[in-house]
């Protein structure tokens, strides 16, 4: 195959560098995503470079969108989660002379070409988790999350733990959706956030992608306050939302992106508490105008940011269940 | 050619004319040309890159539509292809990774390995259905829940490959992938197999006494049974049929690339439910069931391409596809009133 | 009484190129019976479904005293006093009498069912027609002859005087359809029109007035029916004498086919039940005592304990397909439901059961079906033609041509001229009869006594799922089984 | 753990109403001899429309009456399709639930300027029964806590539904057209009449199950978020035979099956294993009711 599709008229305008950001799932509402292309939007503009967005919907499309994309010889490919794993131990080696850039996750040994960013979130979660076992007052906090996977437990083990190193006494019980939309069922998450609130448990980590919706409502309606993820998540349901465990994906492609632009492509780096990939809305310089409830509590976050800074020190290191 | 005439006197050029109108009147109302659009969706389908996904996406759902399509010809519903797609891909991961040193006997064992499962799983709506008189189309579905759930289970936990945190087992032994066919990296034996399987399926409906039977039993139960067929035999058969046929092409997907078995990799595709839509319209008959399978995948590859392209939603041939079902029984139907008419009925 | 109450004039209907009623004219006067006859396929059914506005005609006018009506739907029909039972009943049979009887046209109170007047009024119709029937009885529970006695009451209960009983004996016995007639005739008396279709011309003569002769969609006869007998209608119908085959040749008596020993299913108990090679073994019996029964255990079609022998081999345990397989074959009472797959086409009809191994190459069995088809004289459509498209009669060449084809040693035929046309019956009568001749057995399970005194070397009468009676054909007359199902309908009473 | 709390009841309710209300429908169709498996893109459609005109005029109420409105246009498709044209009943379904999917996703970019979920401030979702009176009563007063009208009418149409088809003649009609249609014909019933209502009826009926949905269970439109429970419902038709009570009880054993499996997640149980779970259960329940039901007619010996 030859890049015959670049001259069709309908690829990257002029003769502005390209960037192909490529998703594994479709952007929709999900924060992390938006974020994402966001990200690699405003790097785009700092460069002056066009996007192109490729939406995939399950592994097939994703080799297919990664395939089309290289067949673009755009500057820079993004590719975003560990769904790309596979293909980025095998693409980067077949295409030397291009650039690939995958966020949130990395192969092990990546080729030159290949840039990667990881996160740490389970570090920010870990806070929320100290955050709601200083709050709870029922000593039961929960968590509900898309699916049972160890990806996925990186939002729920954290938070429980975090809970008890501040309050022993505390139980945590996760619910996972599952069944057949697990990442955007919103109904199923609400009903799982409502079994929690019966159950007693009076902070719980949304970790539901789309499901995040069902839970924030159910906690307005059942009496119970939960924690959003990636983004602020604070305005979606005013008075419910605790904190939010953000993870900064944008910073983390603007510094890749203009690192590869100015010619340093390779590495991993890594984002956590300590490079400010990570945090809690709470935590933020503008954290008073986030519409958080934490705000409220500065005593509790006076602790938080004790523990936070015990973590970045390396005084306390929180465990990665995904590294099982 | 027979099969040409009826191409183009019968109802699916007509449908999809009807199709590709309603499509556009969706995106004018969107605001977009509609020239445009299919122009993406032609090129998403026919650009020489794009091709190989149309020969790589096309061989699961014509599988799953001949797995769908045996059953179907006895009058028979198997709803539970998901859970055997993914037990026969599970049990061939599982299987293929035991014996690393195998090669391509190997994967063959493997593969078998997986049918057998998913044969075996299909099959037991017979006796469910025998002994405990539940429905074969309400067992199935009913099984097919489980069966999914399993192998997520097993992706999660004992299969896992450890340390990644994905859900996923980890790569077959690279000497067990599916060779490449020449011109495409893309394209891999499964192909051929799928082809093969449904070559199987053509010869074996039309030119022996089992295809005869089952069609039979399909038209009238009752009649089968006195005629002195077998009934519990070929109800078995044509299940475990139905159930290999689903179990290899899961064996097939996860030798090809990323080369293993993902929880979610083998369903959110909707493999099954195109090829279920597939085998409904063309009634289980092949040649309705092979042009079916390659209109759909087109489709869906097209409408990928055209995404891609020009940003024009997905769900733009979600909605050809619909009208093209849609539109296709109506064209027949009243293809068939006419005839009706013209011979005289009411 | 020579009031026409309904008139059909030069009515006319196509179904594409088969011209089902070809300028009909047909007269129903007040009062009387009128018999519509004629071959399978000549549009008797067509012509009652037009009168009843089931089946809109080409052309042609319907007078309604006097008056020209239009029957766009059979609830116009209805209204104007016309009611119509169908050869097959259309009941159903999940529901009691009473809603049967009331379905379209319920009695309210306060716009919900008023159940105590439907019984109320059932109940009165029921007496006055003077039917057994319970009105609370499920009606799937019910015999053929109490269902058609729902079917009447439906038209009666509607306030029909038109009453059109289109084959309305096939399914009766003897007995049922003499207590039919009783009713018929009463109906007459006080003023109701009956118009009966049917192909028993000895049942024309004992009940209607008036007959009617269909042949090929056109009325080639009409007349009062004590100026003609049998035989002038029977060429009426078919432009040719028949000649009704009788059993008399004798032939030479073999081995065993069948051996049927202390055999239970449901009611029934057989003690014995043997037939020989060269001979046909008749069953009478009034239905609904066990015949249908202890044929389908027979077959295997139905669980059952005792001993079944075919050809020898011992098959108590094998199912229709062992049987078949030891030497069966059958010809089964419902030829739409059981015995033949309306959906496929002729040709794969006669080929299930005679092509199960090995590949099957379409000019064999192409070939396979044009000889059987040519051989047994089907009619009206090619190899490639549907099932369904085939009349009645010639479907029951197909099933026969099938199951004569396999040369079993034992052939069991469930009432195999049940709907079809004296012409049909003539040839059934023959092959059952050439079968016979062949050397081969064959039990005959029939609600028609004439064709079983016509056929078989030996009857036994079944009352109660027991056999009560063995007449060997030197004494077969319908007397002595009518005498031999009332004294055992008394001793067990 | 005593699982089976007034919460527990109360969340099954909840759970099971969309469910149920399409579920009925379904039955209504199955009663006059239509298998209709297009519940889940009624369904669909009527989520869609509920949260979108919602949206637009701030009314629940006319989000409620708009979704009614789309299930029964929806089901328009089928009833023409099927019976007047004759159409296979099940390929067309599954044209129209395809269609719904593609449909509510392409609008929800098209109309609500979003893709994945929507949800907005705007969207006036249907009132909890807890904030008016009923919440003061006691028991029922927690049972109906966050249901809505819709859930309430949902379980009274059950026995409306059982009076209808067992005293009303209309109800006897159906019930004979569904055994025998030839038969109903035969009587001058017309036959296609209560057949295209029928399946309009289950239209509206989903509809109203799609806003109870989205306006109900939660306040959001997201794609393809009823995941399946059109089809829950049509499994409970077939377990029912289109028998109202028993349709319910399919229904409950269902939402049952799927609650507890939460609780029971909370113990400890995989997930995977508690997704399985209302499936297991409902097939072992199919079994263990078989046990009972006379053995079918014929068969071998
Ligand atoms: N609905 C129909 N469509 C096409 N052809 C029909 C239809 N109904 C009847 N015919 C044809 O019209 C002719 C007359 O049929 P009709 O049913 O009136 O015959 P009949 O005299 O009642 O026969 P039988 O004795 O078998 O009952 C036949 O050739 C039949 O095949
Ligand atoms: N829709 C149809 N298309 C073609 N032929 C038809 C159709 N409807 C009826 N016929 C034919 O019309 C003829 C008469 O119909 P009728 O209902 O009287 O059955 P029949 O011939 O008496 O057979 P049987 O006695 O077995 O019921 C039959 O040959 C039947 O096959
Ligand atoms: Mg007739
Ligand atoms: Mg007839």
């Amino acid at each position: 195959a030859t890049g015959c599709s670049s001259s069709d008229g309908s690829s990257a305008s002029g003769d502005k560098p390209l960037i192909v950001v490529i998703t594994p799932n479709p952007v929709g509402v999900n924060e992390f995503l938006k974020l994402s292309v966001e990200g690699t939007k405003t790097a785009a503009k700092a460069q002056d470079a066009d996007v192109k967005v490729y939406e995939s919907t399950d592994p097939t499309s994703i080799s297919q969108n990664l395939q089309a994309a290289i067949d673009l010889k755009p500057k820079l490919i993004v590719t975003i989660s560990f769904s790309f794993d596979d293909l980025m131990k095998t693409a980067p080696v077949d295409n030397p002379d291009q650039q690939f850039l995958q966020v949130d996750s990395c192969p092990e040994s990546p080729a030159k070409n290949l840039t990667c960013a990881r996160f740490k979130e389970y570090e920010a979660v870990y806070l929320a988790g100290v955050e709601a076992g200083l709050l709870t007052k029922k000593n039961q906090v929960g968590a509900v999350a898309a699916l049972d996977s160890p990806f996925i437990h990186r939002w729920t083990d954290p938070f429980g733990e975090g809970a008890k190193s501040v309050n022993p006494k505390t139980t945590f019980s996760p619910l996972f959706v599952g069944g057949n939309n697990p990442f955007s069922d919103p109904a199923r998450a609400n009903a799982q956030a409502e079994t929690l609130a019966q159950k007693g448990v009076d902070y719980v980590m949304a970790a539901s992608s789309a499901g995040n919706t069902g839970v924030f409502q159910a906690a307005k309606a059942g009496g119970f306050y939960a924690f959003g993820v990636d983004v602020n998540q604070c305005g979606e349901a005013p008075g419910v939302v605790v904190d939010n465990a953000t993870k900064r994906v944008d910073v983390a492609i603007e510094n890749a992106v203009e690192a590869v632009f100015s010619g340093k492509p390779g590495g991993v780096t890594e984002y956590g508490l300590k490079e400010n990939g990570v945090g809690l809305t709470g935590l933020e310089d503008d954290a008073a105008s986030s519409g958080c409830l934490i705000t409220k509590y500065p005593d509790v976050l006076a602790k938080v940011k004790q523990v936070r800074d015990d973590i970045v020190s390396g005084k306390l290191v929180v465990k990665d269940p995904a590294a099982a | 050619m027979s099969l040409v005439r009826r191409a183009l006197t019968g109802a699916a050029l007509p449908a999809l004319l009807a199709s590709f109108l309603v499509g556009a009147i969706v995106l004018l109302t969107a605001g977009t040309n509609p020239l445009t659009g299919y122009q993406a969706l032609v090129r998403g389908v026919l650009l020489d890159t794009n091709l190989p996904y149309l020969a790589a996406a096309f061989a699961p759902i014509l599988g799953m539509a001949v797995s769908f399509a045996i059953p179907l010809r006895m009058g028979e519903f198997n709803l539970g292809g998901d859970g055997q797609l993914v037990l026969g891909g599970i049990t061939a991961a599982a299987v293929a990774i035991a014996i690393p040193n195998a090669g391509l006997p190997g994967y063959a064992l493997a593969a078998a390995a997986g049918a057998v499962a998913a044969a075996l799983w299909a099959a037991l709506a017979v006796p469910l259905a025998r002994y405990g008189r539940v429905p074969i189309i309400i067992s199935t579905l009913l099984l097919g829940f489980p069966a999914v759930s399993f192998a997520s289970y097993l992706a999660r936990y004992p299969l896992t490959d450890k340390g990644t945190g994905i859900p996923q087992t980890p790569r077959l032994p690279d000497a067990m992938h599916l060779p490449s066919l020449p011109y495409s990296a893309y394209v891999n034996v499964g192909l051929l197999v799928a082809v093969l399987i449904f070559a199987v399926y053509w010869v074996v409906d039309a030119r022996t006494g089992t295809g005869l039977e089952l069609r039979t039993l399909g038209a009238n139960l009752r009649f089968g049974q006195y005629v002195g067929i077998d009934v519990a035999r070929r109800t078995t058969g044509a299940l475990a049929a139905s159930g290999a046929i689903a179990g290899l092409t899961g064996a097939l997907i996860v030798a090809g690339p990323p080369y293993r078995f993902i929880d979610g990799a083998l369903v959110t595709p909707g493999y099954t439910f195109t090829g279920v839509t597939v085998a409904l319209i063309a009634s289980g008959r092949p040649a309705g069931l092979l042009a079916g399978a390659l209109l759909f995948t087109a489709l869906q590859v097209g409408g990928t391409g055209m995404e891609r392209d020009v940003g024009i939603p997905r769900q733009l041939t979600a909605i050809i596809q619909a009208s093209v079902v849609i539109t296709f029984v109506l064209i027949v139907a009243v293809q068939a009133r006419r005839a009706r008419a013209r011979a005289g009925a009411r | 009484m020579t009031e026409s109450r309904v008139r059909l004039a030069g009515i006319t209907k196509r179904f594409g190129p088969v011209v089902a009623n070809d300028d009909v004219d047909l007269e129903l006067r007040a009062g009387e019976v009128h018999a519509v006859v004629g071959e399978n396929g000549a549009g008797k059914s067509t012509l009652m479904s037009v009168l009843y506005g089931s089946v809109r005609p080409d052309s042609g006018q319907i007078l309604a005293r006097g008056t020209e009506v239009s029957f766009d739907s059979p609830r116009a029909a209805i209204a104007a006093g016309i009611g119509m039972v169908h050869q097959h009943f259309q009941l159903f049979e999940s529901m009691s009498v009473t809603d049967n009887v009331i379905y379209g046209a319920e009695p309210t109170r306060r716009g919900l069912l008023d159940r105590r007047r439907a019984r109320e009024r059932v109940a009165a119709l029921v007496e006055e027609y003077g039917s057994p029937l319970s009105p609370t009885a499920t009606v799937g529970s019910l015999p053929m002859g109490l269902r058609q006695q729902v079917e009447i009451l439906k038209a009666l209960y509607r306030g029909a005087d038109v009453l059109i009983l289109d084959e309305p004996t096939a399914v009766l016995t003897p007995a049922e359809t003499t207590l039919l007639f009783t009713s018929i005739r009463r109906l007459a008396e006080r003023g109701t029109v009956v118009a009966l279709v049917t192909h028993k011309l000895d049942e024309v003569m004992q009940v209607s007035d008036r007959v009617t002769v269909l042949r090929q969609g056109k009325v080639v006869a009409a007349m009062p029916t004590t100026s003609t007998n049998p035989r002038a209608l029977a060429r009426a119908m078919t432009g040719r004498d028949i000649e009704i085959a009788t059993n008399d040749q004798p032939s030479t008596v073999g081995a065993a086919v069948l051996e049927v020993t202390d055999l239970r299913t449901g009611m029934v108990h057989c003690d014995e039940l043997v037939v020989r090679a060269g001979e046909i073994v008749g069953i009478a019996g009034v239905a609904g005592n066990g015949q249908s029964e202890l044929v389908q255990a027979t077959v295997g079609l139905r669980p059952s304990v005792g001993s079944v022998r075919i050809a020898g081999r011992d098959v108590s345990r094998e199912d229709v397909r062992g049987r078949r397989a030891a030497g069966l074959a059958y010809v089964p009472e419902d030829r739409g439901a059981v015995g033949s797959a309306r959906s496929l086409s002729v040709q794969d009809n006669l080929a299930v059961g005679h092509y199960r191994k090995g590949w099957l190459k379409p000019a064999v069995l192409r070939r396979f079906a044009a000889d059987l088809m040519g051989r047994h004289d089907v009619r009206g459509a090619g190899p490639d033609a549907l099932m369904s498209s085939l009349s009645g009669g010639n479907a029951q060449k197909v099933v026969l041509a099938r199951e004569l084809e396999h040369r079993a040693p034992l052939l069991v035929a469930e009432n195999p001229t049940q709907g079809v046309d004296v012409g049909a019956i003539e040839y059934i009568h023959r092959e059952l009869l050439d079968y016979r001749a062949a050397g081969h057995g064959v039990l005959l399970v029939s609600n028609e006594l004439s064709e079983l005194i016509a056929l078989a070397d030996r009857v036994h009468v079944m009352v109660d799922g027991r056999f009560v009676a063995a007449i060997d054909r030197a004494d077969l007359t319908e007397q002595r089984v009518g005498e031999a199902m009332t004294n055992a309908t008394e001793v067990l009473s | 753990m005593n699982v089976f709390t007034l919460g527990f009841v109360a969340a099954v309710l909840i759970a099971l109403a969309p469910v149920l209300l399409a579920a009925l429908g379904g039955a209504l169709c199955a009663r006059v001899g239509v298998f209709n498996i297009g519940l889940e893109g009624q369904m669909l459609l009527g989520c869609f429309t509920a949260v979108a005109v919602s949206a637009k005029t701030g009314s629940a109420l006319l989000g409620v009456a708009a979704a009614v409105g789309a299930g029964v246009l929806t089901a328009l498709v089928l009833a023409v399709g099927t019976i007047r044209f004759r159409t296979d009943p099940i390929v067309l379904a599954i044209g129209t639930n395809l269609l719904a999917v593609g449909l509510t996703g392409f609008l929800l970019r098209s109309v609500l300027g979003t893709s994945g979920t929507y949800s907005s401030p705007d969207l006036a979702g249907l009132t909890r029964l807890g904030d008016t009176w009923v919440g003061d009563i006691p028991v029922l007063g927690d049972i109906f806590h966050s249901s809505s009208w819709v859930v309430v009418l949902s379980l009274l149409l059950v026995p409306a539904l059982a009076f209808f088809l067992a005293r009303h003649p209309a109800g006897l009609r159906l019930r004979g057209i569904g055994e025998n249609p030839e038969a109903a014909r035969s009587l001058g019933v017309h036959v296609d009449g209560y057949q295209q209502t029928a399946i309009l009826v289950a239209g509206a009926l989903c509809g109203l199950a799609g806003a109870q949905l989205a306006l109900g269970n939660v306040q959001l439109f997201s794609e393809q978020m009823t995941a399946g429970r059109g089809w829950v419902a049509v499994v409970a038709v077939m377990l029912g035979r289109g028998r109202p009570g028993l349709v319910l009880a399919a229904c409950v054993v269902f939402g049952a099956a799927e609650a507890f499996g939460f609780r029971l997640q909370g113990l400890g149980l995989p997930q995977q294993a508690t997704d399985a779970a209302p499936y297991v259960i409902t097939l072992i329940a199919l079994l263990l009711t078989s046990i009972r039901r006379p053995k079918l007619a014929g068969g071998n010996p």
